[in-house]
């Protein structure tokens, strides 16, 4: 199903979504945009990038409520925390992280248990991925391309759009994607040229130049395995390292997360909330024992979880190329860069 | 899985709390569980822990120190940690009284392979505190309905002193019995020690368990670890045949939370429990043995 | 000025003389990035690695951060322009260093840009200064005749705020923090292990970025940096939301000054004013 | 009802702490909104002991220390000084309430002093208000 609409329409589109659920998009912010919900149909914008944090927020959200208690009363009276499902639309989302979506669900589905509160969000949402604008060149921090992602690649969006002049194309990839512009009355239908633009600017899409290196998921895993002992590597690649957690924060992929108690006198709440391997206590032990006490190690870990344990595990790269981390990153840190001189070492 | 979601503890009941050693930092803990049906879910192998939690204080993973055979209750040895970062949970833990609450998440992680270890000869080698879910691999497997599916069982377990023994009765009713071989040891006796004196390594040289259809099943701090298996090597015991445990930061226990890797495979959903053979595989920041 | 490709050449010719010598065993410089408006910052450890060593306009990264790395070193040799030399005093002042175990490559430098925003790095965001305040070996001339500002002066705006504005303004944007502890990391002054935010006992705010535990850190962070911040604007720049930290940074500096007459950084006899007192103090201060 | 400010008083071992004890063996009345934590020194003083206090639902806080060349430790009070001034001036800069945080010098002798500093701080908080900027609400008001 193709259907259109004009872009100077899209605060209608906006406001019929938002009467239909909650509207997440990217919103423009002092330092950038970021997914955030829609109050105003007039809020949405489609001139961005990108957004900083990527929209895993909106399933993996950076504190999670699980349960609240009182520490006085017994264990059995504590109170697990309801999570308010509503259908919720998630707009603007790039190829690049709507393909992350996939893998993240991997994760959260394996060994047989699956992570209830990520499950449920991305049950009631449905995607609206969004194509790069092909006529800006990607920004020099991306390479999608790499890892097989096009600039206007609908896999994992319910519904695709891709901008025609000064229209709107929406196609529904999956029947989610169906029913909700099946319901969405403003929009037209899309003509034959209007499909053979979309199929053309998915086809020019994957020929969109990003930074590109040929890899093959288990080539770079088994080198990264070969290398994993070579500390002169992975000191001379993280000399820079301030081991901060910007490029975990803002990754579309990284999930790791802490659960922790936040207590005030008696009252208090059990919660998750992101962690960072990069962060020095990531790993250490009540005895005091702490298995990566230096940069390298949390670096390498980094790379490595994401370039060959994942591979490993789960079979696939656990990295999507949006850039995110190198563009973010202090001291200007570039995993692709990484990569390039392991493949070499 | 033994509740809907797994990141919210199910209630238990602090029953008994047994001291273990002299210096009083080491407590088992039995729990017996506040709902039926939280019971009747929780089915366990020895080898496999669970997060103990504290409200207010927050989670630790401690093995099952008792046996599967062991009805009503589940038993959890735990030390008052806390060297370097206070140990917050633990000294929790010990704080508390008989008949009061505790969460719990579980049971969790793979455990001691039993069919593998089945119609062959098992070497129960443990030190110190890391004697527990050996404890209950022994148990379980000493139980009447059981033992006869096992080979001979050897047990040599070593502590620092006389005084630092985990289980102390059941040692000595473990050396009364016929069917199974009980070698307790300790670095230094006291005054009192009528036993072995000498290092855990040492003792496995001594005894020189046979490597046929044999397998070893290691617990202990690393030190011991590192010369007790050049021991085993030397005896001929193959990789795949020597088994142990091993212990990471853990969070969430259920291999979501990204923390307990060891290489490719989170020791909280792969493990605790790989054979030496597995452990070679996998990529580690450092080494405990080599 | 001498432009930054002399010094660059500069750079590497000193730093080549360094490392032949063998007397000094890493030399803390930059090198190229990904690419050329993104470098980053490096250590050579041989002469091979003096051909990587660059110098641009965005080579604002404050090398002081990294001293501490080298614990083996006899010596370091660092390339430090006026915020990180400043910072370097403070590392020594505070016995984090000992000078005599640095070579200070002093870089004199106007024109500095933020890679995000393409902006000049000036008295802006930074401390005002072009040449480093403490060297062993310049690297290009010095710079004189440069206007001068105050580095005060970039907080007329909030100054003219009243105290329900300027709640309202911090508020909103420490309410932003993510909590990525990038501006800790960043600061040269920031070493200590384990930070106070990540202590378990005492807990002083909750891991989840919301707003308690975001005061706690930032109002804390602000004290412990009051007299020590050296005014690189390096946590702000590292900053994925934006938040203008370097503004509240530079009010608490101003106000040492002010109260105690002694800027950060400035003299190595210095101590710095929060571990030093004057009897005669007045208690003025305190109302 | 009237607004009863909490307030908690930091006070040091030597000269404040033992103070204020003499202002309760001579009998005099201060408000008892005033709550006491005894330190050895005013050095000790954390500055996130004033933050965390103010988190946690206090409407002021009053630091008493020996009179500045009074130390016990000779120097204490002079450091402490300098830092609460700092403490003073943050609060300030973050849009907080400056009047509330409060630092006297109070020697063992001077019960007179403590009881009048007591009731006069307490009077002004009391005209402040409660402190709301900084108190951690959802834990403390709703589960």
């Amino acid at each position: 199903m193709l259907k259109k609409i004009s872009i100077k329409k899209i605060n209608d589109l906006a406001a019929a979504l938002m009467e239909k659920g909650t509207l997440l998009a990217p919103v423009k912010e002092a330092a950038g945009h970021n997914f955030a919900e829609i109050k105003d149909p007039q809020q949405l914008d489609l001139d961005y990038y990108n957004t900083i944090v990527s929209p895993k927020t909106v399933f993996l959200p950076q504190k999670e409520d699980f349960v609240r208690y009182e520490t006085a009363k017994p264990v059995a009276e504590a109170q697990p925390v309801a999570l308010n499902i509503k259908a919720t639309f998630l707009f603007g989302v790039r190829p690049c992280d709507a393909k992350s979506f996939q893998i993240m669900d991997i994760h959260f589905h394996a060994s047989g248990i699956i992570d209830p509160y990520w499950q449920q969000r991305r049950d009631a949402t449905v995607i609206f991925g969004s194509a790069f604008d092909l006529d800006i060149p990607a920004q020099d921090a991306d390479f999608y391309q790499t890892l097989g992602i096009g600039a206007a690649d609908p896999e994992g969006s319910d519904v695709f759009m891709v901008k025609k002049g000064e229209d709107l194309l929406m196609k529904a990839i999956t029947p989610q994607g169906e029913e909700i512009l099946a319901r969405l009355a403003m929009l037209g239908e899309g003509k034959p040229a209007d499909k053979k633009y979309f199929e053309e600017y998915i086809k020019k899409g994957s020929q969109h130049q990003t930074r590109n290196m040929c890899l093959d998921p288990q080539v770079i895993a088994k080198k990264l395995e070969d290398i994993f002992h070579s500390g002169e590597f992975w000191q001379a690649q993280s000399a820079a390292c301030l081991s901060c957690g910007i490029c975990t924060f803002v990754c579309p992929t990284c999930y790791c997360f802490d659960i922790c108690d936040d207590t005030l006198f008696s009252r208090g709440v059990r919660r998750r909330v992101w962690d960072a391997c990069m962060f020095t206590d990531f790993t250490l032990e009540a005895s005091g024992h702490n298995p990566r006490t230096h940069v390298y190690q949390r670096l390498r870990q980094k790379v490595c979880h994401k370039y060959s344990f994942h591979v490993r595990k789960y079979g696939v790269i656990s990295c999507v190329g949006c850039g995110r981390c190198t563009r973010y990153c202090p001291v200007n840190i570039d995993i692709y860069s990484i990569i390039q001189d392991a493949m070499k070492a | 899985m033994i509740n809907k979601n797994p990141y919210i503890p199910i209630p238990m009941k602090v029953i008994k709390i047994i001291d273990e050693v002299d210096t009083r930092d080491i407590k088992t803990f039995r729990l017996s569980f506040l709902n039926k049906e939280d019971e009747a879910s929780f089915k366990y192998l020895p080898g496999q822990f669970a997060e103990l939690s504290i409200y207010g204080k927050g989670e630790s993973p401690i093995g099952i120190a008792s046996s599967p055979t062991e009805k009503g209750y589940i038993e959890f040895t735990v030390m008052r940690m806390g060297t370097v970062v206070p140990g917050t949970v633990t000294s929790a833990l010990h704080d508390l009284d008989e008949g009061a609450q505790i969460g719990i998440r579980g049971p969790l992680g793979n455990s001691w392979p039993i069919e593998f270890l089945e119609k062959k000869n098992v070497v129960v080698v443990g030190g110190g505190f890391a004697f527990t879910t050996l404890r209950s691999l022994v148990n379980y497997i000493l139980h009447e309905d059981n033992r006869k599916r096992f080979g001979e069982i050897t047990v040599i377990y070593g502590a620092r002193n006389p005084g630092l023994l985990l289980y102390k009765n059941e040692l000595a009713a473990w050396q009364k019995r016929s069917d199974i071989k009980t070698i307790i040891t300790v670095d230094k006796g006291d005054e009192s020690w009528q036993g072995r004196e000498g290092f855990v390594p040492a003792v496995c040289k001594e005894i020189a368990p046979s490597p046929q259809n044999a397998v070893t099943v290691i617990c202990g701090p690393p030190v011991m670890i590192r010369f007790t298996l050049p021991v085993f090597f030397e005896l001929g015991f193959s990789k795949e045949n020597i088994l142990t445990s091993l212990e990471m930061r853990m969070k969430c226990g259920i291999g979501k939370c990204g923390r307990c890797n060891v290489g490719y495979k989170y020791v909280c959903s792969d493990g605790p429990v790989f054979s030496l053979a597995d452990l070679e595989e996998l990529l580690r920041d450092f080494a405990t043995y080599k | 000025m001498t432009d930054f490709k002399q010094i660059e050449n500069n750079l590497k010719k000193e730093a080549k003389k360094l490392l032949e010598s063998a007397e000094v065993p890493v030399v803390l410089a930059y090198t190229r990035g990904y690419d050329e408006k993104h470098p980053m910052p490096f250590a050579a450890k041989s002469v091979a690695d003096v051909e990587k060593i660059v110098f641009n306009e965005y080579c604002n990264f404050n090398m002081a951060r990294y001293i501490m790395r080298f614990p083996d070193a006899a010596k370091i040799a660092i390339a430090a322009k006026a915020a990180d030399s400043r910072a370097l005093v403070v590392l020594i002042q505070e016995e984090k260093v000992r000078r005599e175990d640095l070579v200070i490559l002093g870089i004199p430098a106007s024109g500095m840009k933020d890679p995000k925003t393409d902006q000049l790095i000036d008295s802006r965001t930074t401390g005002g200064l072009y040449n480093p305040v403490e060297y062993d070996i310049l690297l290009g001339e010095e710079i004189r005749g440069q206007k001068t500002v105050s580095p005060y002066a970039v907080l007329a705006d909030y100054e003219a705020m009243d105290k329900e504005a300027r709640w309202a303004f911090w508020k909103g944007q420490l309410d932003k923090c993510i909590r990525c502890y990038a501006c800790r990391k960043a600061c040269p002054m920031c070493y200590c292990d384990p930070c106070f935010i990540d202590q378990n006992k005492p807990r002083w705010a909750d891991k989840a970025p919301q707003s308690p535990g975001n005061m706690m850190y930032h109002l804390t962070r602000f004290h412990h940096l009051a007299g020590r911040c050296i005014d690189c604007g390096e946590c702000s720049r590292a900053c994925p939301v934006g938040i203008p930290l370097y503004l509240f940074h530079k009010k608490v500096a101003k106000e040492c000054e002010e109260m105690f007459g002694q800027a950060a950084g400035m003299k190595l006899e210095d101590k710095p004013v929060l571990v030093d007192f004057r009897v005669e103090d007045s208690d003025q201060i305190l109302k | 009802m009237s607004f009863e400010p909490k307030i908690l008083g930091i006070a040091c071992n030597w000269c404040t702490y033992t103070g204020a004890d003499l202002a309760g063996t001579t009998r005099l009345h201060y408000p008892q909104n005033l709550r006491v934590v005894r330190v050895m020194c005013s050095s000790r003083i954390n500055p996130s002991f004033i933050f965390r206090a103010f988190q946690l639902g206090a409407d002021g806080v009053l630091v008493g220390g020996c009179h500045p060349g009074d130390c016990h430790y000779n120097t204490g009070n002079l450091y402490a000084r300098r830092r609460l001034a700092v403490t003073k001036k943050i609060l300030e800069f973050a849009g907080l309430e400056p009047e509330r945080f409060r630092v006297e010098w109070i020697s063992a002798s001077e019960g007179n002093k403590f009881a009048q500093v007591v009731t006069e701080f307490t009077a002004q908080i009391k005209e402040l208000g409660p402190q709301q900027k900084l108190k951690i609400d959802e834990l403390l008001e709703k589960i």
